[in-house]
């Protein structure tokens, strides 16, 4: 049941626009960098889907589910279950085949444009470059009292094996836990110097994790401009190439570890050369 | 199923080391009030509503006239004597005519040299408050005798969580339809760290819906509703734990609410509240769900999402003999703890489904007379909302075999949203099917005394044991273990979090008729 | 694990024609005729998704799932889950939320144009305005030997608590059995003077009930023109919106019941009025 | 798991009536021939190719020949002494000569005088076939040494469909890396009616990839590999039942397959062939089967899904003991009976899981030393692929329960389509689940005698011994009981069905050199 996925993904402009509609045909082989999903043929296009729809369930129901797989792209479209929920809903399993094609070369992929460090190399860089321990805050803002994520970066303890920033020697660490305000957070960045400040959002239920980064952005920005902190945000649910739309220099999605980050830090905070 | 057979020896000692431990928090919370358990006292007495002229008008009265009372006079005394003595001596009719002398700023308080009066007064109006819980008591027990309860252990027990309470009372009547036993409606996310409850029907929580008087209203009507057409009872439930405490309970109380969960410790650990507010707010309100028949669940569960389920077992079973404690100090008999237990360990653990049945019979011998709630898999549910369907299938097994009292329905989408309807449907599927395809499969579950099972729980009560042990021997006991990170790896000092200026030492002559009447002693 | 939908379906020509794009801004409420898919709040056109694409997992891997539920109108959407199987192949569950309405005044529902009749009416119909029995021969025709559902419908035994057509006294069914061959169907009709021919199809990988179907039509076609028999294929697969297209008179899709299909043989072959 | 405690005298009396009822099976067998039967001993003697010229080219040699001895001389003694007399006598320098003559219709057949010449000939060709079998059992057991068996029981045995080899060798070989221990391809669903056996890698099945010698020989190479890779040898299994049975297992053992789908009686149920030509062919492809070492699956299971799983569980215990003794007779040992039975009682049933629990103790109990076939529910499977994959789980937690020793894996998409590639993954995940957390719950899973299981258990063995005192009391026995519709409800007369025209009564001086190779007694 574990989750292997990793890494941070960008999907092209164009595809998070509008849906160019439907692919003609079938390539019935994935030759190069186009492909289709994968059922027990090459090409098939076979996908699963599952969906609630308010209406009473019966034939116009039935239909209704049609009407949307076809409108997803699903053609043929197979309502291979359907049950009522209470009054006025339908639960439905939907199978088919989606004309899409999926054309791997727009799939513009972040490559971690630095290289991944171990503590002993990020306390080098540090040492040899920066000559100053380098000073990161960490906390959950908002009404987010989930602090298992930023917990699992900042303390001993890490992630996935790998120890977390408190155990660099060359990162000074300040874990301020949860439920933190921005106010409370720009005030204790600026009175700690801190050079970057990491901040974890779970909740998303109405998109609070993305509007908690925008103002926590907004109020840095306010506060310090110029010289604010590194703004580097977390959370199961972000999406990693939003940093841009959200203000901050960085965000990291779910599976994130320790080692990513303290090496980002490298990166983005130290200088090439050593600081004369 | 063959429960185990547990050393006798052992448990009567884990016992009295938790009553040992706990005995410096009894200690805090009798010589301390809140602001909140002063809320909560003239919440009883009747008094409502909110100041319309402050802010966007969210704040209630009660907070207005006890931040009064405690500028003119302070708090040490309580606040009914200042309130109940400007009554008797006439500045204003009621309470509600005095909150507006608050409002409007030209309320003054004193503390009377005769108290008597007011003290009779105090008794009459909070007794009119208590009155209305019994009576709902007894309500629930009419509708209980005419509907039912469930038809087996354990109960179903399903939340709803849109934020919208006109979005949940829908989805809580088909959950009950699909047949929930207990509905509980969760909190908007930042509720527990407001230092006031919110009025009226809302529609803007997030992850949650607020906890107000006027939504456990309309819950309770619509389950009520439904209970007659399914002639089932079904409960709701609520969350107390956070910084309003015994207002809320007084709230559940006074609107027939059946469960809620309170917990001696979560606010604290999980919350960042301060460990004395928490355990003066714990014990009023404790003591006002005893008198309201309500059944309190606690948190332990919460411990195994930031701690090892396997390496901190034996904290669970440590913080469950505390919370049984604290809550037979406050007045709970054996029926009404729902203690807390969860099946959080790595499913890739080998082994890891037998380890949860030693956990589940462990508790269940400890308490044999206790409805456990048992918690679903939540940690190591991930976005594989198959493996989640199969995941949830063995923890019902679990708790069928375990004899569970209250199983807490998971969700295969536990990693991904909060519940949507068709995940509580397929959840409730999931239940039934098992209960009803394995259901009894208890009468050829015999876990082999000395085989690993009975091992493994004989294990945990050992560590849980020489836990208490250490924590017992500390003067400050409790206090001092939660300082120290013993629970879900996460520390609390006694004089930080949130909500510690609303706390208050009494003073002689202090005075509360809530307590003094929910006790029968004069306190 | 029931599956409680029944009864036939027809999705509007329109939508079974390619996707007519994103629609544009979200209905919060689903006011009449136009719904969306929901999750917990009325209007957030909630979906799950899950499918397999033949790439190796990772960053790359991700982009792409996206970059479908995008084609697919899920927007924002959500790679909850991807875990790779064997090499070059990556399986993800995706979670979010569907541009498209759902317009259920576009949703023909072919009401059943004939009412439903029990056995006794039935025969009755037959008897009085008929005079003979009707001969009814069914069959899994090609080399599908799933006759569980067709005996649904013939045996006694029947289905769903209904008895099936052998049971009805003016019901004359012979019942062919599985892997019974077009060419030998048609015989056995001309043979028997059927009046309808009920065929079942089960297996439908690379669509194997809808050519059978098409090589059913035209063989009768062939054989006998317009003096053929009624012909009516069924099994869980068949959209019921099909018979045009493929060419026979009746379709019956997955939890059929042998009333249904009794009460629609009264109505296309027992005239209105007595024959003289 | 402490198993049940049968009626020893019960259990003894089933096996007695159940050889009595298979004996007219038995006799029938061993005084008839089939074209197949023939064609396969043409087979062992190294015919191979198609007809090019005949149709598409899809006509083997060995049916040409076997065809043109029918009509010539007529097949009452078999096909080996007109052949091979053809040979000794000089008409043709070899077998695949003699076919061409056959193809060019010049080729003369005639029963020798003497028939010794033609018989040594014949005996030393099939030998070589015999031989090459031989060395592959051999070859088996060395790699079984070096690469090691599966780590535990239940093997873990997967089916791949797409029709296309050239699909299924990378789906076979992912699943073998997910943690299948047995590969199953299955065929196509015209083949087993087909009188002949096609020929070369195909790419063209439905539901099901054609089984020929060189798929069997490509996928079993790709096996090799992938056991190597995996340090465990990985199976690989196929389909006998049909028209071609005896061919097939030939095959089967030419290449290497490690078990195959070999039932007395399913392609006269399921696939509606003359009773006549099934229990002839059966026979032959079982003594292949015993020679190569190969382990036999039986078909019990399908008669669940047109019976119900309840009120005819005893016909599949009826049918396992049936089995055994046809299998027994034909040569094979307990340790080859994959006895067939499945977990197909409707899920809505009460108690359904434990009733399986019943189910399945018994046929372990029944036949202790057999690795039972354990088959996933496939006809209350639907849509609802949540469901589903609940309801495997629970399939796969009694198996491991009930010490199966096959387990089939079941798929979420059982009801929608043949499994897709994340199917077989995601039914392995599940797999791997419950046999980790849940595996060894046998050691805690002890049915009380005189308790629900063990007394269902004991009503079905005793209907079972009721229904074959009935079937052994006539005369017919099983041939009587199949005409009834005994089994699957599925009613077959001896006289009826596909391919009965290829069964021949055997005249005396009749010869089949496999026949006298394989018993070491002439037939
Ligand atoms: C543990 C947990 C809790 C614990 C939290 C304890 C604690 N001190 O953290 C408790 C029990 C207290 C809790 C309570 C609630 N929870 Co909660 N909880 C979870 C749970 C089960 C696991 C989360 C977790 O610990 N994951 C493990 C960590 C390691 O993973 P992670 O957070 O993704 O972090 C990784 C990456 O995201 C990244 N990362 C994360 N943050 C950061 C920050 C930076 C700077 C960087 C670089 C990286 C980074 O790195 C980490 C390591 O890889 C999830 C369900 C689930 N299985 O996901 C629900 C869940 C998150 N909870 C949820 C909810 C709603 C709540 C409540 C609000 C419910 C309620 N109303 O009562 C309450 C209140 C809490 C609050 N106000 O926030 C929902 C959120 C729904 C949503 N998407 O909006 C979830 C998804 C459950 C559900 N389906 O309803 N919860
Ligand atoms: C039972 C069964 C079998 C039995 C069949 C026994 C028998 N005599 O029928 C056995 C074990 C023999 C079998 C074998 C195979 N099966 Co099969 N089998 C099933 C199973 C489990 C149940 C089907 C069933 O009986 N449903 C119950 C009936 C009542 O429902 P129904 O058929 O839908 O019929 C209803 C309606 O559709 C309608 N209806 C149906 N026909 C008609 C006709 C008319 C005229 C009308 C009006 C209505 C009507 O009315 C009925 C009542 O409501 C399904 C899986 C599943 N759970 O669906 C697989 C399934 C159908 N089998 C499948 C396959 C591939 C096979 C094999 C080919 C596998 C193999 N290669 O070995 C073999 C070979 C059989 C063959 N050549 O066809 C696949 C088909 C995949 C696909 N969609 O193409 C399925 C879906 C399983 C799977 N996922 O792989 N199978
Ligand atoms: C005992 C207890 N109280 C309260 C809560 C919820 O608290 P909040 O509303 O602060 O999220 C929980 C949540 O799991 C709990 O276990
Ligand atoms: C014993 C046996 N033989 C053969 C088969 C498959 O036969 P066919 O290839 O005819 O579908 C099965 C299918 O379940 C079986 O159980």
């Amino acid at each position: 049941m574990s989750d292997d996925s990793r890494g941070s993904i960008a999907a092209s402009a164009s595809e998070r626009g509008a849906d160019r509609g439907a692919e003609s045909g079938r390539s019935t082989v994935s030759e190069g960098s186009v492909v289709r999903p994968y059922g027990d043929t090459t090409g098939d296009g076979m996908v699963q889907t599952s969906f609630t729809l308010p209406v009473p369930p019966g034939p116009k129901a039935e239909g209704a589910a049609l009407q949307l797989a076809h409108k997803m792209g699903i053609e043929p479209a197979m309502v291979v279950h359907s049950h009522g929920i209470g009054e006025g809903f339908t639960f439905f399993v939907v199978y088919g085949s989606v004309r899409h094609l999926v054309d791997l070369d727009a799939v513009h992929v972040e490559e971690r444009p630095y290289p991944l460090l171990s503590p002993s190399e990020v306390n080098a860089a540090v040492k040899a470059r920066l000559r100053r321990s380098l000073v990161v805050l960490g906390a959950c803002i908002g009404t987010d009292a989930h602090t298992v994520g930023i917990d699992a970066i900042l303390n001993l303890k890490g992630f996935a094996g790998e120890k977390g920033l408190e155990y660099y020697r060359e990162l000074q660490v300040a874990n301020l836990g949860a439920q933190v305000s921005v106010p409370e957070l720009v005030h204790a960045a600026r009175a700690r110097k801190a050079d970057a400040v990491l901040v974890s959002q779970v909740v998303t239920q109405k998109d609070a994790h993305l509007r908690n980064t925008r103002e926590l952005a907004g109020a840095f920005r306010e506060a310090m401009g110029e010289s604010r902190p590194l703004l580097v945000v977390g959370g199961p649910r972000f999406d990693p190439a939003m940093a841009a739309e959200l203000g901050v220099d960085k965000v990291f999605g779910r599976g994130t570890t320790p080692g990513e980050v303290a090496s980002y830090l490298v990166h983005a905070l130290v200088p090439e050369e050593a600081t004369p | 199923m063959s429960g185990l057979e547990l050393d006798g020896e052992l448990v009567r000692r884990a016992r009295e080391l938790a009553t040992r431990a706990a005995a410096p928090v009894v200690d805090l919370a009798r010589t301390h009030t809140t602001v909140s358990v002063e809320r909560a006292t003239l919440r009883l007495a009747g008094l409502t509503g909110t100041d319309p002229v402050l802010g966007d008008g969210e704040v209630p009265w009660v907070n207005r006239v006890v931040d009064a009372v405690q500028e003119q006079v302070g708090l040490a005394h309580g606040v009914s004597l200042p309130v109940w003595h400007a009554l008797t001596s006439g500045t204003a009719p009621d309470l509600a005519a005095l909150a507006e002398q608050v409002g409007a700023g030209t309320a003054r308080f004193a503390l009377p040299d005769d108290p008597e009066p007011a003290r009779e007064a105090a008794r009459a109006a909070v007794g009119a408050g208590l009155a209305r819980i019994d009576a709902n008591r007894a309500r629930r027990e009419d509708l209980v005798a005419t509907h039912g309860d469930p038809p087996r252990r354990p109960w179903i027990y399903l939340i709803v969580a849109t934020g919208d309470i006109y979005e949940d009372i829908p989805q809580a009547q088909a959950a009950a339809r699909a047949g929930a036993d207990v509905i509980a409606v969760i909190r908007s996310t930042g509720q527990s760290l407001l230092d006031y409850v919110p009025e009226g029907a809302t529609r803007t929580g997030y992850a949650g819906t607020y906890a107000t008087q006027e939504n456990f209203r309309l819950m309770r009507a619509a389950l009520d509703d439904v209970s007659a057409e399914l002639g089932r009872y079904v409960r709701l439930t609520n969350y107390a734990s956070g910084l309003c405490m015994p207002e809320i309970a007084v709230l559940a109380g006074l609107e027939r609410l059946d469960m809620m969960l309170n917990d001696a410790m979560y606010g604290i650990l999980f919350r960042d509240i301060n460990p004395r507010r928490t355990f003066v707010d714990q014990r009023f309100s404790r003591m006002v769900h005893a008198r309201a028949g309500i059944i309190i669940n606690t948190g332990e569960d919460n411990y195994l999402t930031t701690a090892d389920a396997v390496d901190e077992a034996h904290t669970v079973t440590v913080s469950q003999l505390l919370n049984e404690t604290l809550a037979h100090e406050a007045g709970l008999a054996d029926w009404q703890l729902g203690l807390g237990h969860a099946f959080e360990i790595d499913p890739a653990v080998p082994e890891s489904f037998r380890l949860e049945l030693a956990h589940a019979l462990l508790a269940r011998g400890l308490f044999p007379d206790a409805p456990l709630k048992w918690m679903p898999p939540t940690k190591h549910m991930t976005g594989d909302v198959f493996g989640g369907y199969l995941l949830d299938g063995f923890f019902n097994l679990a708790g069928a075999l375990t004899g569970q009292g209250i199983l807490l329905v998971g969700m295969m989408t536990e990693a991904v949203v909060t519940p949507w309807l068709s995940d509580r449907d397929l959840a409730l599927r999931n239940v039934r099917y098992v209960l009803s395809a394995a259901g009894n499969l208890h009468e050829d579950f015999a876990p082999r005394p000395g085989g690993f099972i009975d091992r493994r729980a004989h294990s945990v009560l050992t560590d849980a044991v020489q836990l208490l042990e250490r924590i017992a021997d500390h003067e400050q006991g409790l206090i001092q273990a939660i300082a120290d990170g013993t629970f879900g790896i996460t520390k609390r000092s006694p004089d930080g979090g949130k909500g510690r200026d609303g706390v208050f030492r009494t003073a002689a002559g202090a005075y509360n008729p809530a307590l003094e009447l929910m006790e029968g002693v004069r306190v």
